[in-house]
C-alpha cells in the first residue's frame, strides 16, 4: 500500500495554470524523485503536499487519509517532513536550536511548563537534545552546535535542514533539490544519507537537478513539464522516453537561443 | 570598590545638602506642563513663575532670603508629575509646590505633598482637589463648576433655557461638560444636546448640525481650549446657526479672536478673568494695578499675551511668597501651610482670595467677569 | 548549558543591581525612580516576549496596561475585590482580550499588523477617556492603598512608600524576568523564535503558527498588564494616559532600544528612557529633541539594540 | 437630507486631509518598503513655516513655496542621515527610527518657533459656499481640490513616467533596480523630498481650516497612517479613497450615532476590512515564495 497518494492535482495563479493533473504515489522505503525543466511545477508540487498551497484541484492522502488543504503543522504531527529549494532556516537561532525546533512535536507541553520550566518539559527537552546532538552528529555539525545558524556555508545549511527534518522522525520525507549548490563530496554524502533513509523505512519524494544522483538512487521517477506528467516509472525506462528527451532538449535549446541571441 | 564609591556617594550628597541649607534660600518647586497635550496650561504657566521668580529676587527677595525656584516639566503625564513631586521634596528638599496643571497631575502631586506635609497650590480646575479640604492642598483656579454658573447666570438673565452643548473630550473640556450638566438644573437650563469633539479635529460639522436640528436649542455652550473653540466657533459662523455661542475660560485670550476669525467670533461670550479687559479696567478697580503690571511684565518679557492659565500661577507664586512672608519660619512647610491659610483678602489676577480651614479656594464668582467679542476685541458685558 | 547559565548570570546581575542599588541611593526619591524602571521594565520583557522572541509587533500593548490599571482602581470599588485580586482579574481580562482579538488580528503582517494593534490601543483608551461616570475620563480616578506596606508595619518592618513600592516592583520584576527567561529557552520560547525566523518552516516542523502567535500575544499581554496594576497601585492615582497611543510608543522604544531579544537589554532599555527626562531637566526645553536623536542613533549606529551590539562587539574583539 | 449633505461635505473635508497625508505614505513607502511617521511633523512644518514666513511679511504665496522647499529638504536630510544608514534594519527598527524623527522634528520646531497655535487667511475668503442647504468653505475646496491634484499627480508618476516606474522598480527588488542602471540613492533621495513636499503642501492647504501648533504632527500622521492602511500601502488609489472612507466614516458617525465614538467606529471599520483583506482595499494581493 501506498503511503504518499497523489491524485489529479492542480493549481492555477492569476489564471495561468501552474501545476494540471498530476497523480503518482509513493510507498514507504521507497525513493520517488520528481524532476522537469526550470519552471515545471516541481517547487509548486512540493508546496500543495505539504499544505503550504491550498490545492486548487485533485486530493492528497496520507496513508489512506485525505489530506487535501490540511495545514503543515498537521501535516507534519501525521510524520511529514520537507525542506526547502531557497532554505528556510532559523537564522538567528543556534544550529542546535534550529534542530531543537524540529522536536517540537515530541518536546512540547503545557505553556505553563514552559514558563515555569517544570521538571517534565526539562526531561523533554533534554531527550530532545540528546537526540539533537545525535542528528548533528550525522550530518558532521555537531562541532558548530553553539553557532548562529546565520553564520554557516551553504553547504552546511542544507545539511542543517535536513537535520532538522529528521528530528520529526518522518514516515516521509520531501526533500527540495537537497545537493544543489553542494560540490561532489557534499553531493555524495547527501547521497549515502537519503540511501540510509530510505534503508531505514522512510519514504522519499525528491525533487533533484542532479541527474546521475537522481538515476542513481530513485525507485521511481516522475517527470513534470509545463505542469503536467509527462512520463513516469523506473530511471532505466523514463531515461529513454521520448517525451522527456523532447523535454530536455527543447529548454536546452531554448537555453542555447537564448545565449546565442 | 564598591563601598568606596558608596562613601564617596554618601559623602557627596551629605555635602550638597548642607551647602543647600548655608544658602539659606527659600526653595520652591514647581512642576507644570510646559509640554505635552496640555502645553496650552503649563507653557503660560512655567513663563509667569520664572518670570516672577527673577523680579522678586532682584527686589531682594523675601525678607532678605532669595528664592531658589525648581521647575520641572511633567509633559502632562500624570505619572511624571509624581515622579517630580517626590523629587522635589526629598531631593530638591524644597518647602513648598506650585504646579499640577491638570486635575490628573494635580492628584499625582496632591497625593506626595499630602504625605510629606508639603504646602501646595494646585493650577486645575477641579472641585475635587479642594473639596474635601486636604490640609496642605491649595488651589487657585476658579473650578469648571464656577465657570458653569457664571454662564448659566448669564442664560437666565437672557430668557435662555435650552441649550446644546459641545464639547472638547481633552481633560479641561470633559471636567467642565460633567460639571455644567450637574448644575445646570438649578439655573432652568435644560441640556438638551450633549456633543464632543477630540482635541485634534478639523471639522466639527456634523455635532454642530446635530445641535442645530435639535428642537429648541436657544444657545451653544462649548467647554475646551486648544483650537477646538476656535474651530467650532468658525463652524457656527459657517453652518449660518444663529443663536449665541458661549465659550469657556479655557480660551479666554486675545490669540483665541485671532484664531477663531473676529467675524466668527463677534458677539460670543464666555466667563473671564480682568486679566483679558486689562486696558479697559478702570483704575479704582481694586484689580488694576495687578493685572496691568502682570500684563506689561509678561509681554515685555515673552512678547505674548498673557492668558487665564498664567494668571493661575501668577497668584499662585504671589499667595506663596506672601505666605512665606509672613510665616514663623520661611523654611518650615508647616509654618507656611498655617500662614496660607490665613491669607484674607489677597488680591490676585483671577479674583480675590480670602482661605480658611474651611476654603482652600477662596474665590467667589464675584472673581469672574462675563466678557462679550465686540469689534474684535473683548469686552465686559455692562 | 549554554543557555541554562546564561539565564542564571542574568537573574543574577539583575538581583544583584535591585539589591544592592539602594545602598547608593542618596534620597528617597531614586526608591521612586527605581520602581518606575522596573515596572516599565516587566511591561518592555512582555514586548521581549512578543516582537524578540515571535517576531510580531504592537502598537497597543498600553492598551493592556490600562486595562491592568484600571482593574485596580475599579475592581475594589464596585466588586469590593482585594487590590491585588484585582490585578489578577486585570491580568484574566487582559489575557482573555488579547486572546479575543489576537485570533484575527495575528494572521496580519507588518506594518499591517502595527495599524490594527493600534486600533486596539486607541480603543482602549478611547473607552476609557469617554466613560467618565465609571473611570472619571481624562481626569482620572483613585486608586485604594492595597493595605500591605500597614500590614508590614504592624509587623515591625517600617518602609517609606518610596522604598516598599521599590522592593515590590524589584520582585516582581525578577519573577518576570525568570519566567521569560525561562520561556525561551523552553519548547514555546523555540517555536516562537522559529515562526519569527520562517513561518513556513516552522509550521512544517509541526509549530502551529498561529497559536504560538497568540501565546506569545496573550503573555505579553499578561505582563503590560501587570506592570500597569502596579503603576496604579504605587501611584494611587490613574489617569487614561496609561493606555494612550505615547505610552505603547515608550513601550516598544524601550524595547527595542536595549535589545529586543535580551531580557536584560529590556531593563536597560527602560532605566535609559525612565532616566532620561530625569536627566534632561536642567534642559528641559531639548527634552524632546535629545529623545528624538537618541533613538534616531541607537537606531542607526546598535541596530540590534544596545546591550546585543555592545555584546556582539566585545565577543567581535575576543575572537 | 440637508444634514446628510452637511456630514458629507465635513467628511471630504476630513477625508482630504487624511487622504493628502496617506498619499505622502506611498511614495516613500513605494520606494524603500518605510512606512515614515515623521510624515505628519512634514505636514506640521508646511504650515509653522508658512505661518513664520507670512508673519514676517513675505505674500502668501512665496511663503508657501518657501515652506514647501525647505520641507522637502529637511525630508532630504531625513533620509540621508537617518534612513541611508539604517538600511535593512527590520521594520520594528524603521518604525522607532521615524517616530525618534518625528519626536526630533518636533522638538526643534518647538524650539526655533514657539508652542502657540496659528493661522494665516483662507485662499479663497471665509464666506462659505451654500448647496441643497449644507454649507462648504471655499478652503475646503481647496483641500480637496488638492488631494485629487496631488493623486492625478501621483497616478501619473507612477505609471506614466520613466522615474516613477523607477521607484516602483527600486521597492520591488532594489539590486535588480540597480543593475537594470537605476540610481537607487538618487531614487530614494527623490522619494523623501517629494513626499516631505506634498506632506507640506498638505499643510499648506489645512492650516486656514485645522490651524497649526508643533504638535499638530502625531494626530495627522495616525490618521493618514491608518487612511493608507485601510486603503492598501503604497497604492495611490488606495490613499485617496481610504483617506475619504474614513473622514467620511467619522463624519456619519459623529452625525447619527455618537461623536464620542466616531474614531473608535472607524478603527473598528479598519480591523474589520483587514480581516477581510490583510492588505487593504486595494493592496496586492501576493503568495508567499518559497
Amino acid at each position: 500500500m501506498s503511503l504518499l497518494q497523489v491524485s489529479g492535482l492542480g493549481i492555477s495563479f492569476g489564471g495561468v495554470k501552474a501545476v494540471e493533473d498530476v497523480s503518482f504515489a509513493v510507498a514507504p522505503g521507497e525513493i520517488v524523485s520528481v524532476i522537469g525543466p526550470n519552471g515545471a511545477g516541481k517547487t509548486t508540487l512540493f508546496n500543495m503536499i505539504s499544505g503550504i498551497y491550498l490545492p486548487g484541484r485533485g486530493s492528497v492522502s496520507l496513508d489512506g487519509t485525505d489530506v487535501t488543504g490540511v495545514p503543515p503543522h498537521r501535516l507534519a504531527e501525521m510524520g511529514l517532513s520537507r525542506t526547502f529549494q531557497n532554505l528556510q532556516i532559523f537564522q538567528e537561532m543556534t544550529v542546535l536550536d534550529n534542530v531543537l525546533a524540529g522536536y517540537h512535536l515530541s518536546e512540547r507541553g503545557s505553556v505553563w511548563a514552559d514558563l515555569l520550566s517544570l521538571p517534565g518539559m526539562r526531561r523533554r527537552a533534554a531527550r530532545a537534545r540528546a537526540g539533537a546532538h545525535q542528528l548533528l552528529k550525522r550530518v558532521r555539525l555537531d562541532d558548530k552546535a553553539d553557532q548562529i545558524a546565520g553564520n554557516l556555508s551553504y553547504g552546511a545549511l542544507k545539511r542543517l535542514e535536513i537535520a532538522r527534518a529528521l528530528a520529526l522522525e518522518p514516515r516521509i520525507l520531501l526533500l527540495d533539490e537537497p545537493a544543489a549548490g553542494c560540490n561532489a563530496v557534499e553531493t555524495e554524502e547527501i547521497d549515502h544519507l537519503i540511501a540510509e533513509l530510505s534503508a531505514s523505512g522512510i519514504a522519499i519524494l525528491l525533487v533533484e537537478h542532479d541527474m546521475k544522483l537522481v538515476m542513481r538512487i530513485s525507485n521511481h521517477i516522475v517527470v513534470l513539464d509545463h505542469g503536467e506528467k509527462i512520463a513516469e516509472g523506473e530511471p532505466s525506462t523514463v531515461s529513454r522516453d521520448p517525451a522527456v528527451i523532447a523535454a530536455y532538449l527543447g529548454t536546452q535549446e531554448e537555453e542555447q537561443a537564448d545565449a546565442d541571441g | 570598590m564598591l563601598t568606596k564609591t558608596t562613601t564617596a556617594l554618601v559623602t557627596l550628597a551629605a555635602l550638597g545638602a548642607l551647602s543647600g541649607a548655608a544658602q539659606a534660600e527659600i526653595r520652591l518647586g514647581v512642576s507644570v506642563s510646559a509640554t505635552g497635550p496640555a502645553a496650552f496650561l503649563g507653557d503660560p504657566e512655567a513663563k509667569t513663575i520664572e518670570m516672577l521668580v527673577e523680579q522678586l529676587n532682584e527686589k531682594g527677595g523675601i525678607n532678605g532670603e532669595k528664592v531658589a525656584l525648581t521647575l520641572y516639566d511633567d509633559g502632562g503625564d500624570p505619572n511624571k508629575a509624581r515622579t517630580f513631586a517626590t523629587r522635589l521634596i526629598e531631593d530638591d528638599e524644597v518647602v513648598a509646590i506650585i504646579g499640577g496643571s491638570t486635575t490628573g497631575t494635580t492628584m499625582s502631586i496632591l497625593s506626595v505633598a499630602e504625605g510629606e506635609g508639603i504646602p501646595f497650590i494646585s493650577l486645575a480646575g477641579a472641585i475635587s482637589i479642594i473639596d474635601p479640604v486636604r490640609e496642605y492642598v491649595f488651589k487657585t483656579p476658579h473650578t469648571d463648576r464656577m465657570a458653569c454658573e457664571k454662564i448659566f447666570t448669564d442664560m437666565q438673565a437672557q430668557g435662555i433655557s435650552k441649550v446644546g452643548m459641545i464639547s472638547g473630550t481633552d481633560g479641561f473640556g470633559a471636567s467642565m461638560q460633567a460639571q455644567c450638566k450637574e448644575v445646570a438644573g438649578d439655573y432652568g437650563v435644560e441640556i438638551v444636546a450633549d456633543e464632543t469633539y477630540g482635541p485634534q479635529d478639523a471639522d466639527m460639522t456634523p455635532q454642530l448640525t446635530r445641535i442645530r436640528n435639535t428642537d429648541g436649542v436657544q444657545a451653544v455652550l462649548n467647554p475646551g481650549f486648544g483650537q477646538g473653540p476656535a474651530i467650532v466657533t468658525r463652524n457656527v459662523a459657517q453652518l449660518g446657526f444663529d443663536v449665541p455661542l458661549y465659550q469657556s475660560h479655557g480660551v479666554a485670550s486675545n490669540a483665541f479672536i485671532e484664531l477663531a476669525g473676529a467675524d466668527s467670533a463677534e458677539g460670543l461670550r464666555l466667563p473671564g478673568t480682568a486679566l483679558l479687559i486689562a486696558d479697559s479696567l478702570s483704575e479704582d478697580d481694586p484689580q488694576y494695578e495687578v493685572v496691568t503690571s502682570y500684563t506689561k511684565a509678561f509681554k515685555a518679557a515673552y512678547n505674548q499675551e498673557v492668558s487665564t492659565f498664567g494668571g493661575y500661577a501668577h497668584d499662585a507664586f504671589a499667595l506663596m511668597a506672601d505666605a512665606i512672608s509672613r510665616a514663623d519660619d520661611a523654611e518650615d512647610p508647616e509654618a507656611i501651610r498655617d500662614a496660607l491659610e490665613k491669607t484674607s483678602g489677597f488680591v490676585g489676577t483671577t479674583g480675590t482670595y480670602s482661605f480658611s480651614p474651611e476654603d482652600h479656594l477662596g474665590l467667589d464668582l464675584s472673581a469672574f467677569r462675563m466678557l462679550e467679542v465686540k469689534d474684535g476685541g473683548w469686552q465686559p458685558v455692562e | 548549558m549554554m543557555a541554562g547559565r546564561g539565564k542564571w548570570i542574568s537573574l543574577a546581575v539583575l538581583a544583584l543591581l535591585i539589591g544592592l542599588l539602594p545602598l547608593v541611593f542618596p534620597s528617597g526619591y531614586y526608591f521612586r525612580v527605581g520602581a518606575l524602571i522596573f515596572v516599565n521594565a516587566l511591561s518592555v520583557i512582555g514586548l521581549v516576549i512578543l516582537i524578540g522572541y515571535a517576531g510580531q509587533i504592537s502598537l497597543g500593548h498600553a492598551g493592556f496596561a490600562g486595562i491592568g490599571a484600571y482593574a485596580c482602581a475599579l475592581a475594589p470599588e464596585h466588586l469590593g475585590l482585594h487590590p491585588l485580586l484585582s490585578l489578577v482579574l486585570g491580568a484574566g481580562i487582559s489575557a482573555a482580550m488579547a486572546a479575543l482579538i489576537g485570533k484575527p488580528i495575528l494572521r496580519l503582517k507588518g506594518y499591517y499588523l502595527a495599524v490594527a494593534t493600534l486600533g486596539f490601543g486607541i480603543l482602549v483608551s478611547m473607552i476609557l477617556t469617554n466613560e467618565r461616570a465609571l473611570t472619571g475620563g481624562p481626569d482620572g480616578m483613585n486608586v485604594a492603598d492595597p493595605g500591605l506596606r500597614s500590614l508590614l508595619r504592624d509587623m515591625g518592618w517600617r518602609l517609606s512608600g518610596g522604598e516598599f513600592w521599590y522592593g515590590i516592583s524589584g520582585l516582581v520584576l525578577l519573577v518576570g524576568a525568570w519566567l521569560a527567561l525561562n520561556l525561551f529557552d523552553s519548547p514555546s520560547g523555540r517555536a516562537m523564535r522559529a515562526l519569527h525566523g520562517s513561518e513556513v518552516a516552522a509550521a512544517t516542523v509541526g509549530v502551529d503558527v498561529a497559536r504560538q502567535k497568540l501565546r506569545a500575544f496573550v503573555i505579553s499581554a499578561v505582563y503590560a498588564s501587570v506592570a500597569g496594576s502596579l503603576l496604579a497601585l504605587q501611584n494611587g492615582y490613574i489617569t487614561p494616559d496609561v493606555a494612550g497611543f505615547l505610552h505603547s510608543v515608550e513601550m516598544v522604544t524601550m524595547a527595542v532600544l536595549g535589545g529586543v531579544g535580551s531580557v536584560l537589554g529590556a531593563t536597560l532599555g527602560a532605566a535609559i528612557l525612565t532616566l532620561l527626562p530625569q536627566v534632561l531637566t536642567v534642559f528641559a526645553e531639548y527634552e524632546q529633541l535629545v529623545l528624538g536623536l537618541v533613538m534616531v542613533l541607537v537606531m542607526i549606529f546598535l541596530p540590534q539594540g544596545l546591550l546585543p551590539s555592545i555584546a556582539r562587539r566585545l565577543k567581535g574583539r575576543d575572537a | 437630507m440637508d444634514a446628510l449633505l452637511q456630514f458629507l461635505f465635513s467628511g471630504l473635508t476630513v477625508g482630504a486631509v487624511y487622504a493628502l497625508v496617506a498619499l505622502g505614505f506611498t511614495i516613500i513607502y513605494n520606494a524603500s518598503d518605510v512606512v515614515n511617521f515623521a510624515q505628519g511633523e512634514f505636514v506640521m512644518l508646511g504650515g509653522m513655516i508658512t505661518v513664520f514666513a507670512f508673519d514676517a511679511g513675505v505674500p502668501l504665496p512665496l511663503a508657501a513655496v518657501v515652506a514647501i522647499l525647505v520641507t522637502a529638504a529637511i525630508g532630504v536630510a531625513l533620509n540621508k542621515l537617518a534612513i541611508e544608514p539604517a538600511r535593512g534594519a527590520p521594520v520594528v527598527s524603521l518604525i522607532i527610527i521615524t517616530i525618534g524623527a518625528s519626536i526630533l522634528i518636533r522638538g526643534a520646531t518647538q524650539l526655533v518657533f514657539d508652542k502657540q497655535l496659528h493661522r494665516f487667511p483662507a485662499f479663497s475668503g471665509d464666506d462659505p459656499i451654500r448647496v441643497l442647504g449644507a454649507t462648504i468653505l471655499p478652503q475646503s475646496l481647496w483641500v480637496i481640490g488638492g488631494a485629487l491634484a496631488v493623486f492625478v499627480g501621483l497616478w501619473v508618476f507612477f505609471t506614466r513616467t520613466l522615474t516613477g516606474k523607477a521607484v516602483l522598480a527600486t521597492a520591488n527588488n532594489r539590486i535588480a533596480a540597480q543593475l537594470v542602471g537605476i540610481n537607487t540613492g538618487w531614487i530614494m533621495t527623490l522619494s523623501f523630498g517629494l513626499s516631505a513636499a506634498i506632506g507640506a503642501f498638505a499643510g499648506v492647504l489645512v492650516t486656514p481650516i485645522t490651524l497649526v501648533s508643533y504638535d499638530v504632527g502625531v494626530a495627522l500622521a495616525l490618521k493618514g497612517f491608518a487612511a493608507a492602511m485601510l486603503g492598501g500601502m503604497g497604492n495611490p488609489k488606495g490613499a485617496l479613497v481610504g483617506g475619504l472612507l474614513l473622514g467620511c466614516l467619522e463624519a456619519m458617525t459623529a452625525g447619527y450615532v455618537s461623536s464620542q465614538y466616531k474614531e473608535a467606529v472607524a478603527f473598528i471599520v479598519i480591523l474589520a476590512v483587514l480581516f477581510v483583506m490583510p492588505r487593504g482595499l486595494f493592496g496586492a494581493k501576493t503568495t508567499e515564495r518559497v
